[in-house]
């Protein structure tokens, strides 16, 4: 494995907005420390996120993903994060298809009580995409994209 | 009052976190030899988070460290999963190198030691050669003679060791480890 | 049945008696014990109190053996040496401790044998051909003791319950016998100190032979060679420390599990014993 | 263009300690479409507001961004800011940079950058917002309390006294809880039923409250101010309009020996019965597991006792519905019995007791009327040990938090000991004594210095049998760890208070938070106590953690304002975060094809089928419309829909697009 240690990862995070969002809410209420490559993008849900927009986030440089909400049978909503486990499980083969390796995508659970798992998590997946290194083929999936016609833009 | 290395450096030796401990004494309360120790468990515990050098030196020169019999009672009852034998192992393995040995640990190094020269020797133990090697090094030529007859009267003495095949690991594996250990610290 | 065997240095000498009733009973039972090749010694206490590399490595070197054999599953009736083998297996699963390890015994270790202790053995493979084959009941009423090695550290042996554990309560009520709810079952005997330290071995072996005797038991029934050496060997020096003497046998699982198979005095080593034994 | 406003907040220094501030603001002023951006210690103060409203008016601004704290904690306090200044509040948005900034990251140059980053995506998302218009929903004025103990005894009687109908459900028998079962209540020593029962007998009698016992939650749908619960009403098998209470047939049950729940296992009551003598209501169950009847077939002896003819053998449990406005939960807690502790005894002897059973033993109304008897043999125990922190602030034991109420009670226990036993001797093996609390500390010293309580510092290694004694192996760790043996007659554990069982379950089914340990979760934990994460759920009592009795009255009190404060309000103003289908001009109408994923993604009901006629009202095609007053804005829908006609307010795939790219785009 190469060693990258000058290279910071651009890493975004969609987070539900109950468990994830309040649970990273608490990690900096206990004043937990963690790298500062993860942004959080806040959505109402994790069944809100569509892995369309996942992609195109690699398409335009994101280097990794974290998607992260509340445990099974937790969610806010019912089964919000049940739909988005199971799309999450049909996208993981689009996305080998299309050469993004899915280790750059990290699926979690940070429940609101969880402050220390959201720095445990933030923290091992930039290391993780650290040691990947950075990600190099998204034309390939720009390629795809501009292919389906797949424009938020318009 | 900071810590003074020897206690991160147990910490990484052994992953015993000493700071965990409250204090409940629960350890202290189950060890079937804290009333013979100079600081019975907990108080050890203690005497570590201070972090000073005369508390560290009182540890390393009790009889405490010595009279553990690594029983466990202790971690199997703590409420903060504090590993105490394992420290013990580390704190014995310190006293020695910085020999600070307190006497009531000389007749148990020497039996240990005895023991070890048996198994590096012959691969087994034999304890006859054990019983002997042990007299030898504490002088103490009296102690349990009562009962080395009937032992080999009821067939559990034999006179000569038995040696395994491959003595040339035992060599190796001593030489590697302990042996090279004691070099390190010339 | 077939099974590895690692007897360990006691048997083969001052625990004779555990040896022979071990093998009585596992030929009793149709199960065929094949003992490891050139076997050492595990290391026992002087090891671990001395130097944490050699307490690896020695228990290390046994199991690499028994896998060279192709030993999926080996029976360690020394409770020691159980616990020994046990913890190294365990402190092993650590990739860089491991490969130390390997460098310094030059040879292949994955850890992959199941180690067992004889009431592991006796439970898993011999319950059923035992209750078929019980000929003469045990029909004593005794005190388990299991000590400090066999239970301890749950984490890691994962076997029975750390306080007041029963399979071998169990399996004495299997054969007929009756057993004591009492409060010494893992205090500890005082263990390795049997030579160095006989005074202290003698305080604390008395506490548990009081506590039995106390409570009506014929018998104690042990599954460790140190802890029987001590509650037997060591008799007359306990007895000092208390104030009535006592002359309860000490006896192995296995020797019980003989009994009740109708296995004579002899085959189970009986003689060998300090305290007589007369069940 | 557009025109934004950007105010970055010092919070103190809470944010400006590892942020440079000011480089944020000069940064994002140079952006485009930023129209003005100033930094200010306190943007939530009224000088911090004012900025923002006056900014508002000179700029014209057309959005507003606020870089501060978590938008959980203020976003309501700045789009208010907004609206008071005349822009619409939803074109106002909060960038996080003090939970997700500044406070997980060290100061450095990164730290700084990622807060540009955080108030840039911001900046980026706020030009796509659309000015809304927030929904009215109506409030249905009754409160749904659950769990009959003190908390939810004083949260029912407080709302139901505000005038506002409630309903109370409690799983047992009767209400009453754990108060109804305690002896005298520390630090005053006054009798616990005595204070009680006036209230549950209220409770009963108050025109406002309607009681549902024997009762538990089945589901509960909706939002705040219009839930939907429904209550299964376990059957009783006993006619409670025609029952009299007159206890014949708890007289003549022949099953007698089933292990009492009120006395905490030390007695026994029968199969009907009623769990104790000032149980409300004070009329029977019958309990069906042990029931000779619905174990054998045969018996009735109940029957043929009632005089009224009461007895319904053949009731089946009734699932009922209510609709109520806001949601009580006051379920509150249990205690880990003696088989959780394997050194001592593994609840294997009679005489090692919890907590609890001793307060049955000193009740008047318990097993032994009030007196010190051993469970065991019935002698009064002459020596007794006390032990506190038994399985809490134990990590291996899986509870490392403090229950809180073991001091003051195991205090109280020792002394009421020592009033019923003069010549007996007591023992306290603590840690540490937690007496915060008014008179607290002084009924410590009080049991110590007056009523001759030995307290010992150490914990309890193990306790044994022997001889009929209970040897108990301590520790005095003030005198440097000497070993402590008592030859005790009775042992009593304070054993962890833990969450009640099956409150996990009940969290999920109301969609609530909980801790690890399965206690509820508060919104927040200094200034949100009684609400949790779900509008119109507020927690009362123990089931948010453990809390003695004035805490639990006072926090019932606190749910019960909060539910009478939603009530004042005929209408509820919510957030319009809501799905939307487009609507095009004509020939197109909208861009959804009908295919009705979103219908079946949806969690609420929330998709309606609308037939898109053509101007000679014929038929175009069928498409999906929102239902505003069902949807709840989880946007599942959204990420279903394959020709992207559905979309959330104020998370559109545009705002959130615009988010991302503003990241990736340099």
């Amino acid at each position: 494995m190469s060693s990258n240690t000058d290279f910071e990862p651009k890493i975004i995070a969609f987070v539900c907005n109950w468990c994830t969002y309040a649970g990273a809410d608490l990690t900096g209420t206990s004043r937990l420390k963690y790298a500062t490559n993860v942004k959080i993008v806040r959505f109402p849900c994790t069944g809100r996120i569509d892995f369309l927009l996942l992609l195109k986030s690699f398409a335009q440089g994101a280097d990794g993903v974290i998607v992260s909400g509340c445990h099974p049978n937790d969610c806010h909503y019912t089964s919000g994060n049940f739909h988005a486990r199971r799309r999450w499980i049909a996208f993981r083969s689009v996305l080998d298809l299309m050469g993004v390796d899915i280790r750059r995508i990290q699926y979690s659970w940070v429940s609101a009580a969880e402050g220390s798992k959201w720095a445990d998590l933030v923290n091992n997946t930039v290391a993780d995409i650290r040691a990947l290194g950075p990600y190099a083929e998204y034309q390939k999936v720009a390629d795809y994209l501009e292919k389906e016609g797949y424009n938020e833009e318009a | 009052m900071g810590h003074t290395n020897k206690v991160s450096d147990l910490q990484s030796h052994t992953g015993v976190e000493v700071m965990r401990c409250y204090q409940c004494g629960k350890c202290t309360a189950g060890c079937v030899l804290a009333s013979e120790m100079n600081y019975p468990p907990s108080y050890l515990m203690r005497l570590l988070q201070t972090g000073t050098k005369p508390n560290l030196d009182k540890v390393l020169s009790s009889n405490s460290i010595w009279l553990c019999l690594n029983c466990e009672n202790c971690l199997g009852r703590c409420p903060m999963e504090i590993d105490i034998p394992k420290m013990m192992d580390y704190l014995r393995t310190q006293a020695i190198k910085e020999n600070k040995l307190h006497p009531d640990s000389k007749p148990i190094i020497a039996f240990h030691k005895s023991f070890l020269d048996s198994i590096k020797n012959t691969g087994r133990l034999y304890e006859m050669g054990l019983v002997l090697s042990y007299k030898f090094r504490t002088f103490n030529f009296l102690q349990d003679l009562s009962i080395a007859p009937s032992m080999y009267l009821k067939g559990k003495l034999h006179l000569l060791p038995e040696k395994i095949k491959d003595r040339r690991s035992m060599k190796r594996i001593f030489g590697q480890t302990i042996e090279n250990a004691k070099t390190d610290n010339k | 049945m077939k099974i590895g065997f690692y007897p360990g240095c006691s048997l083969t000498g001052s625990s004779r008696e555990y040896n022979e009733s071990v093998v009585a009973v596992a030929k009793a039972l149709d199960i065929e014990l094949i003992e490891i090749n050139d076997w050492n010694c595990c290391g026992a206490t002087a090891a671990h109190a001395m130097n944490e590399e050699l307490s690896l490595s020695l228990p290390a070197r046994i199991m690499a053996m028994a896998e060279k054999q192709g030993l999926t599953e080996v029976v360690v009736p020394c409770a020691a040496c159980y616990n020994r083998l046990k913890v190294t297996q365990h402190e092993l699963e650590d990739d860089t401790k491991r490969s130390r390890v390997i460098d310094i015994l030059k040879m292949p270790y994955q850890g992959s044998s199941r180690i067992i202790n004889v009431l592991q053995l006796l439970e898993m493979y011999g319950a059923e051909n035992i209750k078929a084959k019980i000929t003469r009941p045990f029909a004593h009423k005794v005190a388990c003791y299991y000590g400090c090695l066999l239970v301890r550290p749950h984490s890691i042996l994962k076997f029975d319950r750390v306080e007041d554990p029963q399979s071998m309560d169990t399996m004495i009520k299997m054969v007929g016998g009756t057993t004591l709810d009492w409060a010494f079952k893992t205090e500890c005997c005082g263990a390795g100190f049997s030579v160095s330290r006989t005074d202290l071995v003698a305080k604390l072996s008395g506490n548990i032979l009081k506590d039995a005797a106390d409570r009506g038991a014929e018998a104690l029934i042990v599954a460790c060679p140190m802890c029987q050496s001590n509650l037997d060997m060591r008799r007359g020096a306990i007895n000092k420390t208390l104030e009535t003497p006592s002359d309860i046998p000490v006896i192995y699982i296995t020797q019980a599990i003989g009994l009740a198979l109708g296995l004579s005095a002899q085959e189970l080593g009986l003689k060998r014993h300090f305290v007589t034994v007369e069940l | 263009m557009s025109k934004i406003g950007v105010f970055i907040c010092h919070c103190g220094e809470n944010i400006s300690a590892t942020v440079d501030v000011e480089r944020v603001a000069r940064e994002i002023g140079g952006m485009e479409g930023v129209a003005h951006a100033i930094d200010y210690k306190y943007m939530c103060s009224d000088p911090g507001q004012t900025f923002i409203k006056e900014a508002v008016k000179k700029y014209g601004l057309d959005g507003v961004v606020v870089g501060a704290c978590s938008p959980r904690m203020h976003e309501p306090t700045f789009r208010r800011a907004c609206a008071e200044a005349g822009l619409n509040p939803y074109l106002c948005e909060m960038a996080n940079l003090r939970e997700h900034c500044s406070w997980v990251h060290e100061k450095s140059e990164e730290t700084t950058e990622k807060a540009i980053d955080l108030v840039k995506m911001l900046v980026e998302k706020v030009k796509k917002n659309k000015p809304l218009d927030s929904i009215k929903v109506p409030v249905t004025k009754k409160a749904l309390v659950i769990g009959g103990g003190i908390a939810g005894i004083q949260a029912s009687l407080d709302i139901a006294n505000t005038g506002h109908k409630v309903i109370l459900v409690e799983r047992d028998p009767s209400i009453g809880g754990h108060m109804s079962q305690l002896s005298e209540t520390f630090p005053t020593l006054d009798c616990s039923q005595c204070i009680l029962t006036p209230r549950m007998v209220e409770v009963a009698q108050h025109p406002n409250i309607k009681l549902y016992t024997y009762a538990e939650l089945e589901s509960l749908e909706g939002f705040i101010g219009n839930f939907k619960a429904k209550i299964r009403l376990k059957a009783k098998s006993v006619n409670y309009s025609t029952c009299t209470g007159c206890g014949a047939c708890i007289q003549k049950c022949p099953v007698k020996k089933i292990p009492s729940e009120f006395n905490a296992g030390l007695g026994t009551r029968t199969a009907i019965y009623v769990p104790f003598p000032q149980a409300v209501p004070n009329k029977p169950v019958i309990d069906r597991v042990n029931c000779n009847y619905y174990k054998r077939g045969a018996c009735k002896i109940c029957e043929k006792t009632c005089q009224v003819g009461s007895i319904e053998w053949d009731k089946e449990d009734e699932i009922i519905t209510e609709e109520v406005g806001a949601v009580v939960l006051a379920t509150g807690f249990d205690v880990k019995g003696t088989d959780f502790f394997p050194e001592y005894g593994y609840g294997q002897y009679k005489d090692v007791l919890t907590g609890l059973q001793f307060e049955r033993l000193a009740s008047a109304s318990g097993p032994t009327f009030g007196e010190i008897r051993r469970p065991s043999d019935g002698a009064v125990p002459k020596k007794i040990v006390f032990i506190a922190c038994a399985g809490s602030r134990d990590p291996a034991k899986g509870i490392p938090y403090c229950s809180k109420i073991c001091c003051m009670y195991t205090a109280k226990h020792a002394m009421l000991y020592q009033h019923k036993v003069h010549d007996g001797e007591s023992t306290v093996f603590y840690m540490d004594i937690r007496a915060g609390g008014k008179n607290y500390e002084e009924f410590v010293r009080r049991a110590i210095e007056e009523d001759t309580v030995n307290y010992v510092r150490g914990r309890v290694a193990r306790v044994y049998e022997k001889n009929g004694k209970l040897i108990v192996k301590g520790v005095d760790t003030l005198l440097g760890g000497e070993q402590v043996e008592i030859e005790a007659d009775m042992v009593v554990l304070a054993t962890a208070g833990v969450a009640n069982c099956g409150s996990e379950q009940l969290a999920q089914k109301l969609h609530v938070s909980y801790d690890p340990y399965h206690f509820f979760a508060e919104a927040h934990p200094k200034l949100k106590p009684v609400e949790t994460n779900t509008a119109g759920i507020y927690l009362a009592g123990a089931c948010q953690a453990p809390k003695d009795i004035p805490e639990t009255v006072g926090m019932a009190s606190g749910a019960a304002v909060k539910v009478a404060a939603l009530f004042s309000n005929d209408e509820l103003v919510r957030e319009p975060v809501v799905a939307v289908v487009n609507r095009l001009a004509p020939p197109l109408y909208s861009t959804c094809v009908g295919c009705f994923m979103c219908e079946t993604a949806c969690p609420y009901n929330a998709i309606e089928h609308e037939e898109i006629k053509g101007r000679d009202g014929s038929l175009i095609r069928n498409s999906a419309r929102v239902n505003q007053g069902l949807c709840q804005g989880c946007g599942t829908c959204v990420a279903f829909c394959r020709s992207k006609s559905i979309d959330i307010q104020g998370y559109t795939n545009e705002q959130v697009y615009a988010e991302v790219m503003s990241l990736l785009n340099d």
